[in-house]
């Protein structure tokens, strides 16, 4: 599989249909890292394994591909995963990339592994959004490598049944986990770093004029970033959970997400990146719908 | 076909036993199977509703929850117990007075208040009067192909009364002012049915024993219409009307100096005529005006 | 602080063209109703952000309630049914997060509607005060 | 550091009863930036905006907190007021103390600290006001009418007398409306026909009316002063530049028979019709339901023109005797619908109403009994052009009825048939018709059924008295349960209220009085405008008592019975107030556009465009800056300030002015942040 990555990176390079490409590279202490290949010579540096979960939409936009400020934009190859794929849909839809300068790789993947990549570290189960992934073969994507794995894998719903318990819980109960959960976060903003959907030039969260949250790290100002993100992150999140994953405190922001993208698939029949076209669907709506509170 | 809960209410065990037995005869023939709900007890009709408004829910309450056991539709052919059973399960969507209502016939049934007498979540049984019953399109067909002895040459009006469409927002009449379910049923037998105006006016109801003469002079209204439009008979469904039209008519004949000789019928008397059975199967002669 | 009883703090966000409108009517018309609720005037429900209501909340309101149109005669065309669709989502979102559902209304009063504005109001300050006081602001762990 | 001062108003005892306004001022002195608080009986009266002016001056304020009624009601009272004052005039915010708590609370105990919230929390919104300018937009000397009533040829003439151009839109081949139909007029029994066809003629040859009949707006784009509006011609298939309405072809048509709207079913048309003798414009059209030619071409693509090479039918139409007939050739039966975009300043809405269907009722027996009709039926009757030329026949037989009952409040009054209000007309034209029928016939006797008489108005109630002392017309005070033939009559039963007593009257024609409802299709034209209507339909006034000609969309004005039940002469003085007020909008070559409207702040601008998807207005562009990004601007003509772009924006870079993120943050915020209401004793 990786020779057929490296031998496509390496013919689009030289042949200049790109002039980058985005994959992932060995890193130190056993860990893969983001790779930003610039010529066909480097191609070989090039791995694929399952500890390949950073999702590389994030790389594509034009701030990280051109560091020249004025050149002409940059045109780029990127890997992706079925997840990264729909979160590269969604910055299409959201003008955040022409299409027409990227040159897409998808891979077929058998989900990523908690762990992998830490040396030292006992390699664990799937991560959670592997277990649930039911398509694993990337879609619009402009060359596919690898293959759906045969005898397609039954989501576990590991997510939807964490979903499930806490929406069976009270209010006060369901307060009181998630004042836990955010107790804990340190308003490290590593979520918005490392989500391709986090596109704003400043963030509401910093921005003085309108000042939307205080300045101190306490829960209910943690709390009211959490909600702002995931309600800005409503039909654009994709559910590649890289937010939870580069969490140092471990705070369930995957199912802050998963909740809004449960929710407007069983509402309107959306799927966050389903496609680069559809609109969002909280930009736009059906008059006969009904407001079913 | 279909099978019922059949409520024949004390009219039907009693003054319209004939209503009763035409109507069990032409189920046979249309294959309806009607079963006797059984313990039935008085629909509240007129004594109650006009007592004890709580009584008025509670009787045709008990009737209610014993057809909802059952899990088959309710036919009560007599109008009156249509309506009350139809007003109760809406006077019952108020919860405060459902909850009334349950005590008493939790009191009535010996248990403490508060226990519920069935499974709580049971669906409202569906209520039909005879013609919801027999006047849907599948019937009608059933009807048309059981008729073996077309009434040809009768010309009929088919009176509605007042308790089969009112309250209409209840009962849900094809039409408040013109309904048509009779008419098309009778035609299906072959008998012309005429147009009239008087199809849902007021018999006098339950004033028959009280103000005879109010109810005299309201039948002598309805009997002259129906003969001026040329009717050879009146078609009810409804056992007060024809109590009021049928029992009086001699009398009314006598206080205005009319001779008004026209029959009421049930509307299941002429399907059995039309179905082959003879008057005297039906029990014709329980009629007084013949 | 004394012992009084417990009196919710509702914040309404109502649309200009309609529901302030509404709540107008029920002022020349002198109709009475519960007066907890303070009204934030918006030029139309599609101005109100759901995370104002977040917001609310995080500042210590017991109730909210955001007051628009009726879907169909928008002032600005199609501003409710964004609305609609946003606070579809949020009311169900915030309950997740453990705010009682029953604290957010969502409803939609006509400028004619004077009447039903004063139940709506009156009937959901009854709600919230039976619900008790919201603990959003006192989160029951302190964070960092 | 903002300098705010509060003024507010006692408005009488309106506030001052149930608000403690000494403790209010005295609650906001001690609110941050406050440097000024004060009371007055009357902020609205020239004293107490001079007060305000003066409080300008001297606490060399920069912000104004009104605390009084509504800002519907004086936002621009005392906006002008403080420009005046040197201040920009959007540097206020009204505390709505009356409506919203003074009026609703009765109680000082809680109105006070209420009314203390609500001016604290406008006080904290003005420190996040900005000065607003309004931009300039240009305006289109041209007006839409839309409708071809009385109302609307008024409107039409009084605009385009002053000079403006204008186009009268009437989607029935005529202009004239429901007056056409009338045979008189209350309370003069002037004739209809008489004082409306002049009207009708001079709009068709006045140099300043377009006049667009068969045609219906299809769309309207834009905004005050430069609306865009797609105008729909149905097909006449007559050519209008060639027919000179000779009415040959009207001769010739074989296909007749069919029910003529204008007559309400009494009458007869052929196929090709015009609805009326006096149509304006005088030129008929063919009906595609009914005329055979029109029929076989749609049912036989032999007889249509090639649709891509446009090579020519290979078979004739049927009988095409109109199109043989006509001396000018003017008869096309290939005409298709036509679709025009035409730019205006203004527009007026006189789409008129429509009359109750009064099947409802089963026991009227209407559409059962032929003798029972409705009074618009009885106008036809009585009509000289109508279809019995003016003799009252009934429809059954054609006999002349001695015997007729009106009934008052059909589709009136009634809540039952989702119609509590009162039409407001058909007392009127049901005392006409009582004196009418007498004139054409001394022997005919009259009843009228009725719930009450309504009868205000110069000249109607004594009209309404002559009705029945001078011609003998019956009033029963009651409603009717129930009409039946009887033999060659019908019977009305009903109850007469005064005598408590059950009446029975024989009749040889009953005469239904239908109320008076909005167009089938009114939600839809006003969803097309852009303005709001009420729970039946018909349009609301942007304010009932003070701009009861306006709808709540600038540029966008209302008259007659499209806003609600009314007469002749209210109809044509709303038409006439209409276009007053559009002259007064088109007299100057540019206006004042809207100042609260989005902006967007193009450096944090990601341009995602969330904001052009949402816009109902398509008022988002997209621009690209020097560094090559491409970003949201808005258009300040065509932004409403809706604001739902500003709630859309996922990175909040969107400013809704005079409601910023910022501003209602604020006025929230200082719900929860400000100390404890004023303790009252």
């Amino acid at each position: 599989m990786i020779e057929q990555i490296c031998s496509i990176a390496e013919q689009i390079l030289a042949d200049k249909t790109v002039d980058v490409v985005i994959g992932y590279e060995a890193g130190t202490r056993g860990a893969v890292r983001p790779a930003f290949i610039r010529s066909a010579a480097e191609a070989g540096r090039l791995v694929w394994n399952d500890a390949c979960t950073h999702n590389l939409a994030n790389y594509v936009r034009e701030k990280h591909v051109s560091p020249k400020k004025g050149a002409p934009p940059a045109k780029v190859g990127v890997i992706l995963k079925a997840c990264d794929a729909r979160a590269l849909n969604v910055l299409l839809r959201d003008n955040q990339a022409p299409r027409a300068d990227l040159y897409l790789i998808g891979v077929a993947c058998q989900g990523m592994r908690q762990n992998s990549g830490f040396a030292g570290r006992d390699l664990g189960d799937l991560e959670l959004r592997c277990q649930d992934c039911a398509e694993r073969v990337p879609a619009g994507c402009d060359v596919v490598v690898g293959e759906a794995p045969a005898a397609g894998v039954a989501p576990a719903s590991a997510i939807a049944r964490e979903l499930d318990r806490l929406a069976a819980l009270s209010p006060a109960e369901r307060q009181a986990f998630w004042d836990a959960e955010f107790a804990r976060c340190l308003r490290c903003y590593a979520c918005r770093q490392a989500c391709p959907a986090c596109y704003c030039v400043e963030c509401t969260a910093e921005q003085l004029e309108p000042s939307w949250i205080g300045v101190a790290i306490r829960t209910p100002e943690k709390r009211f970033f959490h909600t702002m993100r995931a309600y800005h992150l409503a039909g654009r999140c994709a559910g590649c959970d890289e937010c939870a994953r580069v969490c140092p405190v471990g705070v369930r922001l995957d199912l802050l997400n998963a909740w809004f993208r449960r929710e407007i698939e069983g509402t309107y029949g959306y799927r966050a990146g389903q496609d680069a076209t559809t609109p969002a669907p909280l930009a736009s709506f059906v008059p006969s719908e009904s407001l079913d509170l | 076909m279909y099978t019922y809960s059949y409520f024949p209410g004390c009219s039907l065990h009693g003054t319209a036993k004939e209503y009763d037995h035409s109507l069990r005869l032409v189920a046979g023939k249309l294959g309806v199977e009607l079963q006797e709900l059984e313990d039935w007890s008085c629909c509240g009709a007129t004594a109650a509703h006009s007592t004890d408004e709580l009584l008025a829910l509670a009787l045709p309450a008990r009737n209610l929850r014993l057809a909802a056991m059952t899990g088959r539709p309710l036919l009560a052919p007599c109008v009156m117990c249509f309506n009350r059973m139809r007003v109760t399960q809406h006077q019952l969507e108020n919860p405060a007075r459902r909850q009334a209502v349950e005590a008493i016939l939790a009191e009535a049934a010996g248990r403490p208040v508060g226990e519920p007498a069935t499974a709580p979540s049971q669906p409202p049984v569906e209520v039909l009067g005879l013609l919801q019953a027999f006047g849907n399109d599948e019937m009608l067909a059933a009807i048309e192909a059981a008729v073996t002895r077309p009434l040809k040459g009768l010309k009929a009006v088919c009176y509605y009364g007042c308790l089969s469409v009112r309250p209409p927002e209840i009962v849900h009449p094809d039409s408040l002012e013109n309904p048509q379910v009779m008419d098309r049923l009778i035609a299906k037998l072959g008998a012309e049915v005429l147009d009239w105006p008087f199809k849902t006016e007021c018999c006098g109801g339950s004033l028959a024993l009280a103000r005879i003469d109010i109810v005299l002079a309201l039948g002598r209204r309805l009997l002259s219409m129906a003969r001026s439009v040329g009717a050879d008979c009146v078609v009810t469904a409804c056992p007060m009307c024809h109590s009021n039209l049928d029992t009086r008519q001699k009398q009314i004949n006598a206080k205005f100096g009319e001779s008004f000789k026209l029959p009421i019928y049930y509307v299941t008397e002429l399907m059995g005529l039309a179905f082959g059975y003879s008057a005297s199967d039906l029990w014709l002669n329980k009629h007084l005006t013949a | 602080m004394p012992d009084t009883p417990f009196e919710p703090r509702i914040v309404g966000f109502l649309c200009n063209w309609c529901s302030y409108a509404g709540a107008n009517l029920a002022g020349t018309s002198r109709i009475r109703y519960e007066p907890n609720i303070r009204i934030i005037r918006v030029p139309c429900s599609g101005r109100v952000d759901p995370l104002f209501v977040a917001r609310a909340f995080q500042e210590g309101a017991d109730g909210v309630m955001v007051l628009g149109c009726h879907p169909g005669d928008c002032h600005y065309r199609d501003g409710n049914y964004y609305a609609r669709r946003r606070f579809n989502l949020m009311h169900g979102f915030l309950d997740f997060l453990g705010i009682d559902e029953r604290r957010l209304k969502i409803d939609w009063v006509s400028a004619a509607e004077g009447k039903r504005f004063a139940q709506v109001v009156s009937q959901f300050t009854d709600q919230v005060r039976d619900l008790g006081p919201a603990t959003v602001r006192q989160p029951a762990v302190l964070g960092g | 550091m903002a300098r705010i001062g509060v003024f507010v108003c006692r408005c009488g005892s309106n506030i001052g009863a149930t608000v403690d306004v000494k403790k209010v001022v005295e609650a906001l002195g001690q609110t941050p930036d406050v440097v000024f608080a004060t009371d007055y009986m009357f902020m609205c009266s020239e004293p107490g905006q001079t007060q305000i002016q003066a409080a300008i001056r001297d606490h060399n304020l920069d912000r104004v907190v009104v605390a009084a009624c509504s800002p519907t009601m004086h936002f621009r009272t005392f906006s002008s007021a403080i420009q005046r004052a040197g201040l920009n005039p959007y540097m206020l915010e009204m505390a709505n103390i009356r409506e919203q708590c003074s009026w609703v609370h009765p109680d000082k105990a809680v109105g006070t600290p209420k009314a203390t919230d609500i001016v604290r929390m406008a006080a904290a919104k003005t420190r996040w006001f900005e000065p607003l300018y309004p931009h300039e937009i240009g305006v289109t000397r041209r007006a839409l009418v839309i409708g071809g009533g009385v109302a609307g040829i008024q409107a039409a003439l009084d605009i385009a007398n002053a000079g403006v151009p204008v186009v009268l839109v009437e989607r029935s081949p005529s202009i004239g409306g429901r007056m056409a139909q009338l045979d008189k007029t209350f309370p003069t029994l002037d004739c209809s026909g008489c004082i409306l066809t002049p009207r009708m003629t001079e709009v068709s040859q006045h140099p300043n009316i377009t006049l667009r009949t068969w045609s219906e707006v299809a769309t309207v784009r834009g905004f005050v002063g430069n609306f865009e509006v797609d105008i729909l011609q149905k097909p006449r298939y007559i050519d209008e530049s060639k027919c000179t309405g000779c009415g040959e072809c009207l001769t010739r048509c074989p296909w007749k028979g069919f029910p003529l709207e204008f007559d309400e079913g009494l009458g007869t048309r052929s196929a090709v019709y015009r609805p009326f003798p006096q149509a304006v414009p005088n030129k008929p059209v063919i009906d595609p339901e009914t005329c055979m030619a029109l029929k076989s071409i749609a049912e036989d693509a032999d007889r249509r023109p090639d649709p891509l090479t446009g090579a020519a039918p290979k078979r004739k139409p049927k009988c095409g005797l109109c199109q043989k007939t006509c001396p000018r050739e003017a008869v096309d039966f290939f005409q298709q619908p036509k679709i025009t975009t035409e730019k205006f300043g203004a527009v007026v809405l006189a789409n008129g109403f429509r009359l109750f269907d009064p099947t409802v009722y089963g026991e009227y027996g209407y559409g059962r009994y032929p003798d029972v009709i409705t009074s618009i039926q009885m106008e036809r009757l009585m009509n000289a052009a109508g279809p019995t030329g003016g003799e009252i026949r009934r429809p059954s037989d054609g006999k002349h009825p001695r015997s007729v009952v009106f009934l008052a409040c059909v589709g009136s009054r009634d809540e039952h048939v989702g119609r509590p209000y009162c039409s407001k007309i058909c007392c009127m034209y049901t005392a006409k018709h009582a004196i009418m029928l007498k004139e054409h016939d001394p022997h005919v006797q009259t009843y009228v059924f009725y719930m009450d008489v309504r009868a205000g108005g110069k000249g109607y109630d004594e009209f309404v008295r002559r009705a029945q002392e001078e011609y003998g017309a019956c009033y029963i005070r009651g409603r009717v349960s129930k009409i039946y033939p009887d033999g060659d009559h019908l019977v009305v039963m009903g109850e007469d209220t005064l005598m408590g007593m059950p009446v029975q009257v024989e009749a040889d024609m009953v005469v239904l009085a239908t109320g008076v409802q909005p167009q089938a299709d009114a939600g839809d034209m006003a969803r097309k405008l852009g303005i709001s209507y009420d729970g039946y339909g018909f349009i609301n006034e942007s304010h009932p008592k003070l701009n009861p000609v306006e709808s709540n969309t600038a540029g966008i004005f209302v008259a007659g019975m499209t806003i609600g039940p009314k007469d002749i002469p209210e109809s044509v003085s709303q038409a006439s107030a209409a276009a007053a007020k559009v002259l007064g909008l088109l007299s100057q070559p540019t206006m004042l556009g809207e100042a609260m409207i989005s902006a967007v702040s193009q450096a944090r601008c990601t341009g995602c465009f969330t904001c052009e998807q949402v816009c109902p207005y398509n008022a988002v562009e997209r621009v690209t800056l020097r560094d090559g990004r491409q970003v949201a601007q808005i258009n300040e003509g065509l932004c409403k300030g809706c604001g739902v772009c500003a709630t859309a924006c996922p990175g909040k870079v969107i400013n809704l002015r005079g409601f910023s993120d910022q501003a209602l943050l604020a006025q929230m915020n200082a719900l929860f942040t400000l100390p404890e209401v004023v303790a009252v004793d």
